[in-house]
């Protein structure tokens, strides 16, 4: 049984339609990552799996169990975490109080600790007092998945991680992600980046206008097949 | 001589003052929410209080801590039920609720308990005093004052040194985020509401046995409680309680001039610093 | 591209029948002393003073971002410069209102220079201060009556411009035509207010307005004038509040700080009436003025249970309804009886679909 | 018959003044079943003013021009008379008014206070209280019973009667000097004020052991527990307004016994109404029945209204036609449960004669009862020999 | 060519963190400068100080031959500042069409009438002309990116500022946006532009500064500077 899957799932903004049936599976210990272009739904997805856009219970499944109406909060208690686009730190916190409030519900035991995320990205150790706002955007961004970690979060979302990030510190961050799987968390990226995607990804999606155009694993995908299902076969 | 009386009786009262306004600043630091009807609960605390000591024949402190846990569960309970429903950017939809609540609590107030005005008995502390060398100053001044340091000690302990206060100030900047840190932010607002409530209750025992109260003072109350939280600076709790004094004494010193002023003092104290310091003596780096 | 392939439009179908019912209903509302009761004529100067009050609260708060929780202030002050030029300078009534609005105005700029340097809560908090701080301040002249306050003198009602003419050519009594002449003047004011807000919002001014209310920093970097934005949308507001608060207490003949500076009388319910008419739009505060007069005649029997109840439905309105009655309305039929929006239109009017919506 | 004659009767039965209006249902029901007896054809109009000025003043109008009343009559403080009355002599209809002193409702009403040249009289208003010179007869007579060092200290909020009140010229002040009393008077403070510290200060350096003042229940709460916090014990204290019912000195406690204050109107007042023939204790003991509450002075004053109104109307040939009602208040000359009404002017200055009438005024105490309960109780007839004493007046500590 | 911008020793603070550290350069008319560096470097900061939505502590702004240092934001759009923002910042409320109306008539000083038909323009190059009617609220991404572009050129501005509009498009998307960019470019506007995506910088802009630390660390030819040592370790993270 697949660790995560959503089945059919749609979602809508209002009256606007931006999901038509998404399914999408992850297995344990699995990294699978979602490209498409500008507005193809990819944030949409993340945000309906971790409960900020409440499904029918049917649409979203972990372990098997249906999870879809719940909301971001237990979700989240469940082990779904999720670094959201744009780093979202709590600006009035320090960094080691941003950190903390990765376990604020979900206590458990596992890998991941204050310890651990600091000997992840030792920077954050220096900085620990300092507000999260007063990092750079690199060092923010390692917040934000230090914080996620913190929970040992059996599935990690992470949305678009490399955006707005200068090349040296998106090297930085993707070289972090080794270090993440070793501890047995399976990670679903989003990214524009589809090299950076193709590099850390067991399999990916391909996704346009609110559909799941391609899947696969990397090796079998050939450029013009990404291609094709990101701009439409006509193009 | 008179002049320190006038001062430290103006401390004093500033106390009162704080109390009104620590709830307020607690609820307007975390939620940004604009409570208008503040006053009217800190009034419906009071009459809470008096039931209690009537039916049950309990003394005010004694019914001020039973109160203290139902008026927790009102502020709960109004936090879940409407408060929440308004929260956002726009600061007008829960400035608006607030303010129809203010005008449906004063009235409920009046068919339920009638206009006339009341008091908390409270015994012999009522004219109890101290004489410190020129100065005497009554227990229950004093008793408030004490409770207003307390209450921001235990208000500053909660926020800045507990598990609770990280939520509540992770939840204040950004709900949607805290959420993903399994932070039920409608939860985290209905307990801040709560624990203002009860912060409430304790306002509510002093200005009740101070002084007679009616459902329409509130808003009255409320002005001064706003001009303490404003002049602390926003989320500021020992600000709120400085700002509490400074109005408390501006209103002193302003009547010892001349009783005309008492009021205006106060609201003048207000204005001035806030031309000098526009977001309040203690502003907090991020907004 | 050819230069003149598109064109603007603001006009919709609704808002042209809705301009020629709008002459027909002035006709009527100027000529209704010659044939209406006075009580009705009464209530009619009731909604048409409130329903300024509320044109200008909407103005500042629904356009301009201004929450404003202080106008009783210009209420109040307008209302008192009329009495003090009245009783102490024999300034005449009428006169006297355009006194009123000029000295709000004047109140305006200490105000302003204050609240300006506050934002959102602070504002309305401090603009509610500044009031407190005016009555208190009022409550101190003594000429005027103090904390006690005053009536206008008979003679200077009595004798009011045009007062006279309307009594013999009506054949009514002083008091009935002093009714006429302040429902014609409320009649005006409120045709002017109406009529003003809407052409200013149809200027580029407006627009600007509008873009402040969304984004303050981006508009500024687009060349609009923030500062200058607030001060005329403030300034004109306290004018024309300090007008129609001279206005109601000219009728009322008796002013008192406590009554002239109601926070509850003018501006809890003129906010309540913005806010169920629906806040933001010139229909809202009209639908508003009328729900809110309704529910008084209705419900004023009741003592508190009509407050109750009117805090309840503002309560009840935000939280189900935020765009209030006309939002609902317009929401069901797409009316706009004061269209503001520009829309870019082809002018040959085939590819009309290729300017209308598309979604990606 | 025709059409009946309608009364309009504006008072303040809801907000923080609702404690005047306590007696209002009452006394209506009772001059409604009088006029279904006598077959009078009169309908009374009630309106509420809500305690606030300006609904007090739109409600006035309704009644006058949606409900086409003949007579208006109206009571209970400045804030409810003075709008009304206003209101109602601009549309030139009949109006009487009480339980107001007549100074704050006659000079209250000219649009310049200040300047006595410009008042002028009212065609078709009536009031009937008592004044500022009653009041101060009555204090000082209750003051002189005890031993002081005759200085007096004033509390006077800035509304309208603390102003009419506190006036060094118009006022108290004068009265008092006149009487050997010097009163200090350290400015009008404002309604729901939280802090007295200033005033105490001025007392106490003035070492006054009177206090005196017309102090709404709230404020006067908050200043007598400062006094007694701050080391301020007065020998008597002698206010207006704020022990006027008994729920508002039952709130002080022990603090509350021996306050004074003036009294108008008491259950043992030898007076019987001239339209149930009931005498005061008869009246009193009806409300208490009828309620379960305990009589306060209201009472009487709302029934005096409907006394006076009832007379004048009988006395009229057509109530319908105002100038005649009007003349027809003028020349009313009736004993009623508070006294004998009468506009002629007696005790009353020429500017204000024609529209003034004065009723009698005592001095009282309340006494703490075992029970926690107070009994107002009568301890100066000085200004009203008709009205037995119950007492001597008694000082506080 | 003549400076139409000059920063003579510009820093700003904030608290104790300095985000623009003493920086002086020039930019002669016409020309396109492109501006990269870490996160953080400082180069928004920079932007907000020449166009006064920040103030700067210390130094001296000189646009178009005239100090600007104290001038308020709205009075150098007026004279031909214009500035696309890094998270676009829409009027939510007004339509596409009529965003650019307030750009272009307060922008400018324009009357509306005057205006509508280079909004129509501005409109149709940047591909808009779709959802002229729509409310900006309900753009999606690269529409708002394109607002953003589409609103700051209806002030007519002679120096155009760009904020990382090209961050977060694909390939294809970008290939657009460049053209436009060139195409305003030939017009004469002189651009500054932030960039993280290389190569679309580098395919337009003539000149290449390099921020970091609120420091300039190198400003000339974007060939000789990206392939410069130190910006190859500090921004590129190749090691050597
Ligand atoms: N709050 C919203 N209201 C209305 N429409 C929205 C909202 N958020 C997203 N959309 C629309 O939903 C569609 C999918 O958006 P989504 O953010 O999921 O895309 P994405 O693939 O994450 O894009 P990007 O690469 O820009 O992050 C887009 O067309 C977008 O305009
Ligand atoms: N208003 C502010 N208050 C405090 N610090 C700020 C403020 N604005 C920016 N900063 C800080 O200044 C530094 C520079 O920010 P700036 O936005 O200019 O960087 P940038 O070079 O544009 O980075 P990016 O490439 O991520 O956009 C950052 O550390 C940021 O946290
Ligand atoms: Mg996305
Ligand atoms: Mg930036």
């Amino acid at each position: 049984m697949a660790l995560l899957e959503t089945r059919d799932l749609t979602a809508f903004y209002g009256d606007f339609q931006a999901l038509f049936g998404v399914d999408l599976t992850l297995q344990e210990g699995e990294t699978v990552a979602v490209i498409g272009a500008n507005g193809a739904g990819k944030t949409t997805l993340m945000r309906s799996v971790s409960g900020l856009i409440r499904q029918t219970p049917g649409m979203v499944r972990l372990d098997g169990r249906e999870i879809g109406a719940l909301p971001a909060d237990e979700i989240m208690a469940q082990g779904v975490a999720m670094v959201p686009e744009g780093r979202k730190l709590f600006p009035s916190l320090s960094v080691e109080e941003n950190l903390l409030m990765g376990r604020h519900r979900r206590k458990v035991n596992g890998p991941w600790s204050l310890d651990s995320v600091y000997r992840l990205f030792p920077i954050l150790k220096e900085r620990r007092n300092q507000p999260g706002t007063a990092l750079s955007g690199g060092q923010q961004q390692m917040v934000s998945i230090g914080r996620a970690l913190m929970s040992n979060p059996r599935v990690l979302l992470c949305d678009e991680i490399s955006l707005g990030l200068a090349p040296v510190v998106i090297r930085d961050i993707y070289a972090a992600f080794p270090r993440i799987r070793e501890t047995g968390a399976s990670v679903i990226v989003v990214e524009q980046d589809i090299g950076q995607a193709m590099k850390v990804a067991d399999r990916v999606y391909c996704m346009m206008e609110g559909r799941v155009t391609l899947s696969g694993r990397p090796d079998e995908l050939s450029r013009e097949a990404i291609h094709d299902a990101y701009f439409g076969a006509a193009a | 001589m008179i002049w320190i009386d006038t001062i430290v009786q103006g401390i004093l009262l500033g106390g009162l003052y704080a109390l009104f306004a620590l709830g307020l600043s607690l609820v307007f630091g975390i939620m940004r929410l604009v409570n208008l009807a503040h006053g009217d609960l800190i009034v419906l605390a009071a009459y809470l209080i008096l039931v209690l000591v009537t039916l049950l024949g309990l003394g005010p402190f004694m019914a001020a801590l039973l109160a203290a846990p139902i008026m927790f569960g009102i502020g709960w309970a109004l936090q879940r039920l409407v408060l929440n429903r308004v929260l956002g950017p726009d600061i007008l939809p829960p400035l608006l609720v607030t303010f129809g609540l203010s005008v449906l609590l004063q009235n409920a107030l009046q068919e339920a308990f009638s206009a006339d005005s009341r008091r908390i008995p409270a015994g012999w502390l009522e004219t109890s005093s101290v004489s410190l060398g020129p100065v005497s100053l009554g227990l229950m001044p004093l008793l408030t004052f004490a409770s207003a340091i307390l209450v921001t000690l235990a208000l500053q302990w909660l926020f800045y040194r507990t598990a609770l206060g990280r939520a509540f100030r992770a939840t204040s900047d950004d709900p949607t985020t805290a959420s993903l840190m399994g932070v039920k932010p409608e939860a985290i607002f209905a307990k801040a509401t709560g624990i203002a409530m009860v912060v409430v209750t304790i306002a509510a025992l002093y200005l009740g046995t101070r002084a007679n109260f009616d459902p329409t003072i509130g808003p009255a109350r409320l002005i001064y409680a706003f001009e303490a939280v404003i002049i602390g600076g926003l989320g500021s709790l020992w600000g709120t309680l400085a700002g509490g004094v400074i109005i408390g004494v501006a209103q002193t010193v302003g009547a010892q001039i001349n009783p005309e002023w008492q009021i205006l003092a106060g609201h003048v104290a207000f204005l001035v610093v806030l031309l000098v310091r526009p977001r309040g003596l203690f502003p907090r780096a991020f907004d | 591209m050819a230069r003149s392939s598109y064109k603007v439009t603001t006009r919709t179908g609704a808002s042209q029948i809705a301009a020629l019912v709008a002459a027909v209903l002035l006709v009527a509302a100027i000529a209704l002393p010659t044939f209406a009761s006075r009580s009705l004529i009464q209530d009619m100067f009731f909604i048409l003073t409130m329903l300024t009050l509320a044109q200008f609260w909407n103005l500042l708060a629904g356009y301009g971002g201004l929450v404003s929780v202080g106008q009783q202030a210009f209420v109040g002050f307008g209302a008192y410069m009329l009495f003090g030029g009245a009783i102490l300078w024999g300034v005449d009534p009428v006169a006297g209102l355009l006194l009123a609005g000029v000295a709000a105005l004047v109140l305006a700029v200490p105000t302003a220079f204050f609240a300006f340097r506050l934002h959102g809560a602070y504002f309305a908090i401090g603009t509610w201060v500044v009031a407190e701080v005016v009555r208190l301040s009022v409550a101190q002249w003594k000429a005027v009556g103090g904390g006690t306050g005053t009536s206008l003198p008979r003679d200077a009602r009595d004798l009011m411009w045009g007062v006279q003419w309307i009594e013999s050519a009506f054949e009514v009594r002083s008091s009935e035509a002093r009714d006429i002449l302040t429902y014609w003047l409320a009649l005006a004011l409120t045709v002017a207010t109406i009529g003003g807000v809407y052409w200013f919002l149809r200027t580029k001014r407006g627009l600007a307005l509008a873009a402040l209310r969304d984004n303050v920093e981006a508009a500024r970097s687009v060349g609009v004038d923030s500062e200058r934005m607030k001060w005329i949308v403030f300034l004109v507001a306290a004018f024309g509040t300090g007008i129609a608060g001279a206005l109601i207490f000219l009728q009322n003949g008796r002013i008192s700080p406590d009554s002239a500076f109601s926070v509850i009388d003018w501006t809890a319910f003129v906010i309540f009436i913005v806010v169920i008419g629906g806040i933001g739009t010139i229909e809202g505060p009209i639908v508003g003025v009328l729900v809110f007069f309704a529910l008084q005649t209705l419900l004023a029997d009741y003592g508190s249970w009509y407050l109750m109840i009117l805090g309840a439905l503002g309560i009840a309105v935000m939280l189900f309804s935020p765009g209030g009655l006309w939002g609902i309305i317009s929401d069901r039929t797409g009316l706009r009886l004061f269209p503001i929006q520009r829309r870019l239109e082809r002018r040959d009017g085939l590819q009309q679909k290729e300017v209308e919506e598309e979604r990606p | 018959q025709g059409a009946p004659i309608r009364i309009g009767y504006v008072s303040p039965q809801t907000g923080p003044l609702a404690g005047f209006a306590e007696a209002d249902a009452f006394t209506i029901e009772a001059f409604n079943r009088i006029a279904a007896d006598q077959g009078w054809n009169i309908e009374v109009i009630v309106k509420d003013s809500q305690s606030n000025p300006n609904r007090a003043a739109d409600v006035a109008q309704e009644a006058i021009i949606d409900d086409g009343i003949h007579l208006m009559l109206v009571a209970s403080t400045p804030e409810t008379t003075n709008p009304v009355t206003t209101v109602a002599e601009s549309e030139g209809i009949p109006t009487i008014s009480t339980m107001a002193p007549w100074q704050p409702w006659f000079i209250g009403q000219q649009g310049n206070p200040g300047d006595p040249g410009s008042w002028r009289p009212f065609d078709y208003s009536y009031h009937y209280f008592w004044g500022l010179e009653d009041v101060i007869a009555v204090f000082t007579n209750m003051w002189d019973q005890l031993d002081t060092n005759k200085v007096v200290a004033g509390l006077f909020p800035n509304d309208a009667d603390g102003n009419a009140w506190g006036d060094p010229n118009t006022g108290v002040a004068p009265g008092f000097a006149e009487d050997g009393y010097e009163t200090v008077d350290p400015g009008r403070y404002q309604n729901l004020t939280d802090d007295f510290t200033a005033q105490i200060n001025a007392f106490k350096q003035a070492n006054a052991d009177i206090v005196t003042g017309v102090v709404i229940p709230p404020d006067f709460t908050t200043f007598r527990n400062q006094a007694s916090q701050q080391g301020f014990n007065p020998k008597a204290i002698t206010v207006a307004k704020a022990i006027l019912f008994p729920q508002s000195v039952e709130t002080l406690g022990e603090a509350g016994h021996n306050l004074s204050s003036e009294v108008w109107w008491s259950a043992n007042h030898p007076f019987t109404s001239s339209l149930t023939g009931q005498s005061s204790s008869e009246l009193a003991a009806a409300f208490t029945e009828a309620t379960g509450r305990p009589w306060t002075q209201p009472i009487g004053f709302i029934h005096s209204l409907f006394e006076v109104a009832a007379d004048v109307i009988q006395r009229t040939e057509d109530p319908t036609d105002p100038d005649g009602l009007a003349e027809a208040i003028a020349a009313t000359n009736l004993d009623t449960i508070v006294g004998h009404v009468e506009w002629n002017g007696e005790g009353v200055p020429d500017f204000a004669a024609q529209n003034v009438c004065k009723t009698p005024l005592v001095g009282g105490q309340w006494r703490r009862q075992d029970d926690g309960s107070f009994e107002l109780v009568v301890v100066d007839n000085q200004t009203a020999p008709q009205i037995p004493t119950q007492g001597e007046m008694q000082p506080l500590s | 060519m003549p400076a139409i911008l000059s920063l003579k020793d510009v820093s700003k603070s904030f608290g104790a963190l300095t985000v623009t550290d003493s920086v002086t350069f020039d930019v002669p008319e016409g020309q396109a400068l492109g501006i990269i560096g870490p996160n953080g470097a400082g180069k928004s900061t920079l932007f907000n100080l020449i166009t006064g939505n920040l103030s700067a502590d210390k130094g001296r702004i000189e646009y178009d031959g005239r100090d600007v240092t104290k001038v308020p934001p709205m009075q150098r759009c007026l004279s031909g500042i214009g500035r696309s923002f890094q998270i676009p910042q829409p009027f939510d409320r007004l339509t596409v069409f009529e965003t650019l109306l307030v750009s272009a008539t307060h922008g400018r000083g324009a009357p509306e009438r005057e205006v509508e038909d280079d909004c129509a323009a501005i409109l149709e190059r940047t591909e808009l002309i779709g959802v002229a009617n729509r409310p900006s609220g309900t753009l999606t991404l690269l529409q708002r990116k394109r607002l953003e572009l589409a609103r700051a050129m209806a002030t007519r501005p002679k120096l155009l500022l760009l904020d990382e509009i090209a961050g977060g498009l694909t390939e294809g998307e970008c290939i657009a946006l460049v053209e436009t960019i060139r195409a305003i470019h030939a017009e004469g506007v002189t651009i500054i532009w932030i960039e993280h995506v290389l190569h679309a910088l580098t395919s337009v802009v003539e000149r290449l500064l390099v921020l970091d630390f609120g420091k300039i660390i190198g400003i000339g030819d974007p060939d000789e500077i990206m392939a410069s040592r130190e910006v190859r370790e500090i921004y590129l993270g190749i090691e050597i």
